[in-house]
């Protein structure tokens, strides 16, 4: 009897709709700990002054007399719109000249390319400035071959700012754009020239409108990031106002009022962002009839077209890997040597031997290496059963579930951090009664919140190109869905999983924005130990850091391409 | 090899019946055709004998066991699927050695039965290969390896040559049926096929809206359809509302217009009866109809509208006097190929032996 | 009065001890093996940030205090921090070396070094006549565009030296006007706010600019280590003195190790030892044989309430950046 | 309506040749289709056709304009691409007006024309449809539709059937024909489904390998195949090697393993003439095979093996004694199916003038 009751239970238990509840479970519990609390908390903070309701803070905000918020809010806006459409200045024509023409040496370009993803943030834009600051590299030498007066430009302000924004960011246009172009069906244009289009006519007519998925998909991208930057702003713009900074200053200042009140309309103005690019994208459908039907290079290629975009695309590469190699030059240059001096004069590996004294080097390179294998083996597994449930199951509330994935994304960096901090500076039934602030865990735990949505949109997109009838076939085979999934589904969307988590990894490997107001002592990462060389005036050595951080992450990239033939391009 | 019953099922989705009231049974060894049209309800009822579906209402038997809420992978059919299902990862042996691993099958085993399954669909030296390097007819081949090789009680194959070329496609039908033949597996077959379905079955339901039709063998449903719908959908047909003029014993005497046929008509083939005045369909089979020198018993005078050259055989649309469309079948011989001229005017017979009368012609025009 | 480093102490301490402090690397590893040595069952261990961020992670971890000790910033920061309850009064075995303007009434805080503001200047640029001798001169025209300033909202340092430019009119008019007025004359000589202290240094080295306000220690530290062309002037009629702080961490973990390394790193030859290698003018009285630049150099401290500038510098600071910043040069535009 | 004129044209890429020394005329307002194997060359050539492939020698004539290397948007063509190429962020009329709006034609005019496109094929209500909400035959008749509005000279169609069903592909077959012979439109027409080719196509040119094999009509093509390669991929058929005996006028006797058959041969209608030792390919087509009761001149005892109904035919597979295999076709009729029964030892009878003779017996076992 007790028997049969079991087995019916069981049964019941493996029915579909309790199973799809089963599985639903950690995921909302994951998400609602993690990222809607956190939120949640800092939408409470804003507006619960002194025990009570009150907007206070809200007007404050967006009082006319004092305009410094509405001013912050209005640049960061515009800053990150302007980026938006320099990025894709960049991106999209490299990405066009490397995936549509052949010529020698384009597979190392096209890797090339990706490079600004490797350089960290801080040091990133101090090697800008050593370009094309007033008195940088670049400037000087033009100044001196022209025998100008004045240095013929300088980087500062919201040139700089757009500048660098452009310059890391063009990234997420450049490997969207190219996975879209690559997997787009030339069919198409042809129709459209066999129609009489001119090729003009069919790259704005058809091959630019078919790529709108990957230039929203680039766009959210660019804006949320660059509505969170924080070291450009920081480093280039003397008192310029964004909002990013203003949540930082506010939370120095012991403001945490009114940062949570920035940091709620920060949250407001992406998610609107991200909202709005899903309902221009949900207008027309873009979705290749046919996947790769008949897919080949085009043969017509007038040569005068070629290879002058083919050398425009060299040249802006060689230019994207100036400050590396502006970066690997200054870690070359001993302290002290090359204060006032025009150029440098004297290299050495001093730099590079005084870090390797240093009994604490190693340190930060093990911290940020362990918390982001952990953090990224949290967003590998929650990666995998969210994006199982969204892609394959059905329930209600999927759309909501689909909104709490992206909000991470549509967060800027700093108002997770401030988030996290709001939520975990007292015991919380999250973090089973432990104070998160202060500890090791509460990096890898940003870590992981901030890179849900990559792992999960990757892990969608190979999930959505999974055939339900593979699953249904292993099950008419006789295979449990446990063995199912671990046999059929996880091997079929491991290089979609994979690459997801390559870039989670390698971004995390570099995190600045919320390590820097989360982290503690014992897990001090490397962009903090690079930031603190850099407190220190050791220039030099800070750049010998940053190169230590390039060569490991272009080393974690290079590994899994080569071994596990992962591609962090094809992710977005 | 089990029967399989389907006693009184239906299923809905939402508002929508995708299943009625469906009463089947399947015969042990049997290999037993859906055919209906796109949206009936076949891969439906199939997938609910695959267990991926339950009925809304109904049970399903495999020989005495009930089997309605069992889970698929305990229901042990084997089903190859539209698009194969192959997983990708796996190599060929790998493939069909799965459904084994998952019942814990010694490794020994596993290795002879695969090469023999391998064997039984002639793809003996391929089991290292990978999926992608097989061709569409490899492919399929290989999906039905891999259902046959769990030793199936029922094999289900949900149109599964749908997406072949016309020339790979009549190969695949001869070799799943000698292979069918050759185990005597229950099979039951999905297509929206006609052709296949009559060539192939030994049995066919003919299913439309949810509701099976008829189920007969293939020549009782071309021959002998029930109602109007299952002969204008296996095979093309011509059918004319007629009205029963005199009935005197076999021979049936019809209107239909302004012509009257003479048919020869048997209630024990039927299944009906017929009296003066009713009112039913008149049909005959394009390949029935005949092509005379000059005017006579059941013969109508048509104008020949289009001459299709199809190589076996010439299809001809011609129109009746009063406008009414006729198709018609010649097979290809040298003599016909002056004598079908679009244009002309000729004159058909409807041979008494061929024409057959449908009930329902009072609810269709 | 001298910490002692025996074993009998030794035992009490705990096994490692938490020091948040702005003060860099080197002088932190240095203090570091120093007191490992001394205490080798006692882990030091530290986090380098700034002294504004050293605040906000005291108020954020108040919960759950992961510092035991926090060492330098301007006293300023002590006292808003022990109003806010997130420090622990310590009084320490020198306490009778101390002067009372550098300690909190409670102990709550204890100065351990000054550190006077400057006018820096770039060698290669300016000579030492050239110059300005004062706050004043560096409103002469003849500097618009060579100063160069890190922008001061986010510095401690130049937060107080713009409050006591304003400080200077207010304490006899008590209307800050006149020293808006100042510093709209500053802002329109300055070129540049500079985001943080390496560019500003950098701009200065290369000439960009040749000017800024700074502090005494670190000039003299970028002069003397890293071979920058820096020099420094004080100010004739005085210049802000800031003191330069420590703090024991309300709820810290550890508490006597860090009573511990409170001491040890104020004591006489640890005073003596961050005067000479570090450019730091100790507060304790009792400290013999400091260097020549601190003998030598006559500094006259500025007269500043520093109750009066803790609580209006916020009010001052925000008038500053939305009615000052950058005026000058929307104007030329 | 243009005359297209392929001049020895070959065409390479990297060391395969796609296309070799090709020879064509298509006439003004033809359907032309191109016939052959995967891999044959079809696409290739049309897509010279369209100006997507530079032929590597050779010119291409439209009338009397060399368009060798005019690129495609300057030479009027209409292509329908295989998967159709709809553009999926426009709308249907969107779709269909941009050949027009790349024209510069007035806002007034496209949306005229338009209409009317959507409206030849039978899509008039659809114009604000979403491609993805469109079924594969409507997809096909929006490609059909953008393409007939700019009016080409010539249509080009690349296998724009195959991916639709059975149903589907008929119907669609009829309407693109009629609507080509409506218009009157110059139609290149790529298929490598021969039963296509035959019932749409004004002419046939047969392509294996990149050679053209032969060009005809429909008829021509089948019924008077070149050589072995047509006899074989037009149509299915039954290859027997054998040797000319005896030549008496217009009757040959022939020698195959141990039967002799006598066959009507006209040189002017095959365009080749043989002599008594001559080996080559007797072949009849299972159409042309009779089931008589007992033996005579060109009859040889068989052993049925399978019989497959078709609906409308009866396809047998049987084995003479010698162990060839024979296909034969019978239409149905009702007193042929007590006599087809598999197994049975029949005689078949292979009448003179439906045996033919194919030159290339010793080339080809
Ligand atoms: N999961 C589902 N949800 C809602 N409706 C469904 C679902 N599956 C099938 N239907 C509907 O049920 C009906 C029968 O569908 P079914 O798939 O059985 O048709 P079919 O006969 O297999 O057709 P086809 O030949 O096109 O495959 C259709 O109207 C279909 O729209
Ligand atoms: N772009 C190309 N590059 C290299 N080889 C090609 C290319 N296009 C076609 N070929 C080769 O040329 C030959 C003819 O190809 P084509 O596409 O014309 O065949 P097809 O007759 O259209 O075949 P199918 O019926 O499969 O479409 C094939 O061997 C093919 O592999
Ligand atoms: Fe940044
Ligand atoms: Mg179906
Ligand atoms: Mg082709």
């Amino acid at each position: 009897m007790l028997n049969r009751l079991l087995k019916r239970g069981w049964d019941w238990f493996q029915t579909d709709r309790v199973f799809t509840w089963v599985l639903l479970l950690p995921v909302v519990a994951v998400l609602f700990s993690y990222v809607f609390y956190p939120e949640f908390r800092t939408l409470v903070e804003s507006v619960w002054v002194n025990g009570t309701f009150s907007l206070k803070n809200y007007r404050l905000f967006f009082n006319p007399e004092s305009l410094a918020n509405l001013e912050a809010l209005w640049n960061s806006v515009y800053i990150s719109i302007l980026s938006v459409f320099l990025s894709a200045l960049i991106g999209v024509p490299l990405a066009f000249i490397f995936n549509r023409y052949e010529f020698p040496g384009r597979r190392f370009f096209a890797s090339a390319a990706i490079m600004p993803i490797v350089l960290p943030s801080l040091v990133g834009v101090m090697s800008f400035l050593f370009l094309y600051g007033e008195s940088g590299l670049v400037t000087r030498s033009i100044q001196d071959l022209f025998g100008l007066e004045e240095p013929p430009f300088k980087l500062s302000g919201v040139s700089g700012i757009l500048l660098v924004h452009a310059y890391t960011m063009y990234v997420y246009f450049y490997m969207t754009v190219s996975s879209a172009v690559r997997g787009l069906n030339p069919a198409l244009e042809e129709a459209a020239t066999n129609l009489g289009a001119g090729s003009w006519t069919v790259f704005r007519r058809v091959t630019l409108p078919l790529l709108t998925p990957a230039l929203v998909a680039a766009s959210l991208l660019v804006f949320m990031t660059s509505m969170a930057s924080f070291s450009a702003p920081f480093l280039l713009a003397g008192g310029f106002r964004v909002l990013s900074l203003q949540i930082y200053f506010s939370k120095i200042n012991g403001n945490l009022d009114m940062a949570a009140t920035q940091s709620v309309i920060l949250s407001v103005i992406s998610i609107s962002f991200l909202l709005l690019m899903r309902w221009y994208q949900g207008r027309r459908d873009y979705r290749m009839m046919e996947k790769g039907v008949g897919t080949h290079r085009r043969e017509v290629r007038n040569p005068w077209v070629k290879w002058p975009l083919v050398a425009t695309g060299v040249f802006g590469v060689i230019i994207l890997l100036l400050p590396h190699a502006t970066l690997f030059l200054l870690s070359l240059v001993p302290e002290g040597t090359w204060t006032y001096q025009t150029y440098p004069t004297t290299f050495s590996f001093e730099n590079y031997i005084l870090l390797m004294k240093d009994p604490t080097i190693w340190e930060p390179v093990r911290n940020s290496l362990l918390m982001a294998t952990v953090a990224t083996a949290g967003n590998f597994l929650f990666g995998i059963f969210a994006s199982y449930v969204l892609v394959k199951r059905r329930f209600r509330g999927k759309n909501l579930l689909d909104i709490l994935v992206m909000l991470p994304w549509a967060l800027p960096a700093t108002v997770v951090a401030m988030n996290m901090i709001l939520a975990f500076n007292v015991p919380t039934p999250f973090t089973f009664g432990h104070v998160l602030v202060g500890t090791f865990w509460i990096l890898p735990l940003a870590y992981f919140i901030r890179h849900i949505p990559l792992v999960v949109r990757s892990t969608n997109a190979a999930l959505e190109q999974l055939d339900d009838s593979l699953e249904e076939a292993a099950r008419n085979l006789g295979a449990r869905w446990t063995t199912t999934f671990r046999r059929v589904i996880l091997p079929v969307i491991m290089p979609g999983i994979m690459a997801g988590t390559l870039l989670a990894f390698v971004t995390a490997v570099g995190e600045f924005v919320s390590s820097v107001m989360l982290y503690t002592i014992d897990n001090r990462p490397i962009s903090i130990e690079i930031m603190n060389q850099l407190r220190m005036f050791n220039l030099g050595q800070a750049a010998a850091y940053a190169v230590y951080q390039i060569i490991l992450i272009a080393g974690v990239l290079w590994i899994s391409q080569r071994f596990f033939g992962v591609k962090a391009q094809n992710t977005l | 090899m089990s029967r399989v019953r389907l006693q009184n099922v239906s299923k809905t989705f939402g508002t929508t019946t995708a299943v009625k009231e469906l009463n089947l049974t399947i015969r042990e060894g049997e290999f037993f055709t859906f055919l209906g049209p796109s949206g009936c309800g076949k891969t439906t009822t199939l997938r609910m004998i695959a267990g991926f579906y339950y009925p809304a209402e109904g049970r399903i038997w495999f020989d005495n066991r009930d089997v309605t809420e069992v889970p698929p992978q305990k229901r042990n059919t084997g089903m190859v699927f539209q698009n194969y299902a192959l997983f990708p990862h796996m190599t060929v042996h790998e493939n069909v050695a799965f459904g084994l691993e998952v019942r814990k099958i010694s490794k020994k085993e596993i290795r002879e039965r695969v090469k023999k399954a391998l064997e039984q669909v002639r793809l003996a030296g391929y089991s290292d290969r990978r999926i992608a390097q097989l061709s569409g007819g490899q492919q399929q081949r290989v999906a039905l390896a891999r259902s046959l090789v769990i030793r199936p009680g029922i094999l289900l194959l949900d149109e599964p040559l749908s997406n072949l070329d016309a020339r790979l496609r009549d190969e695949m039908r001869s070799e799943i049926l000698s292979l069918q033949r050759s185990l005597g597996i229950t099979t039951i077959y999905v297509t929206h096929d006609q052709t296949e379905a009559l060539s192939m079955s030994d049995r066919i339901a003919v299913f439309n809206q949810g509701v099976c039709q008829q189920v007969g063998t293939p020549e009782e449903v071309y021959n002998a359809p029930r109602n109007a719908f299952v002969a204008s959908f296996v095979g093309e047909t011509n059918l004319f509302p007629a009205t029963v003029a005199q009935v005197s014993g076999e021979t049936v005497t019809v209107q239909s217009k302004d012509h009257t046929f003479r048919i020869r008509h048997k209630q024990e083939e039927s299944g009906f009866s017929v009296e003066p005045g009713n009112r039913l369909f008149l049909t005959i089979r394009p390949e029935g109809v005949d092509l005379v020198p000059e005017a006579g018993e059941n013969t109508l005078s048509a104008k020949m509208e289009l001459v299709q050259f199809m190589g076996t055989s010439f299809h001809c649309a011609a129109r009746l006097e009063d406008g009414t469309p006729l198709k018609a079948m010649f097979v290809n011989r040298p003599d016909l190929m002056g004598r079908l001229r679009e244009g002309d005017r000729v004159i058909f017979r409807f041979p008494e032996d061929r024409l057959r009368l449908i009930p329902g012609g009072d609810d269709r025009a | 009065s001298e910490p002692e480093g025996d074993s009998a102490n030794q035992d009490g301490l705990e096994e490692k001890v938490v020091v948040y402090s702005p003060h860099g690397k080197d002088i932190l590893q240095d203090f570091e093996k120093q007191f490992e040595n001394e205490h080798p069952n006692t882990d030091v261990e530290w986090l380098d940030i700034g002294s504004q961020e050293v605040l906000d992670r005291i108020r954020s971890e108040k919960e759950n205090p992961q510092a035991d000790v926090w060492w330098g910033a301007p006293s300023v920061m002590f006292e808003q921090a022990r109003e806010e309850g997130l420090l622990e009064p310590y009084k320490p075995k020198y306490a009778e070396a101390l002067p009372e303007d550098f300690r909190a009434e409670d102990f709550s805080w204890t100065g351990t070094s000054q550190t006077p503001e400057v006018i820096m200047y770039n060698t290669k640029e300016i000579s030492k006549s050239e110059a300005p001798k004062d706050w004043d001169d560096l409103l002469d025209p003849k500097w618009k565009n060579e100063i160069i300033i890190r922008y001061p909202l986010a510095s401690g340092t130049m937060r107080t030296i713009y409050s006591a430019m304003i400080y200077r009119e207010y304490k006899d008019s008590k209307s800050p006007e006149k020293g808006y007025e100042w510093l709209k004359k500053l802002d329109a000589n300055t070129k540049e706010y500079a985001a943080n202290p390496e560019i500003m240094y950098s701009k200065v080295a290369r000439g960009e600019g040749s000017l800024s306000v700074w502090n005494m220690p670190d000039t003299v530290m970028l002069k003397e280590t890293k071979n920058y062309p820096f020099d420094f002037v004080i100010p004739e009629s005085g210049t802000p003195v800031l003191t330069e702080g420590m703090a024991l961490v309300k709820g810290g973990k550890h508490p006597e190790a860090a009573k511990a390394f409170y001491e040890f790193v104020n004591s006489k030859q640890a005073a003596k030892q961050l005067a000479e290698k570090y450019y730091r003018i100790p507060t304790r009285t009792d400290v013999k044989g400091l260097p020549a630049w601190i003998e030598e150099t006559e500094i006259k401290p500025m007269d500043l309430d520093w109750k009066v500038l803790q609580e209006k510098e916020n009010e001052w600071m925000e008038y500053w950046d939305q009615k000052i910043k950058n005026k000058a040069k929307q104007k030329e535009e």
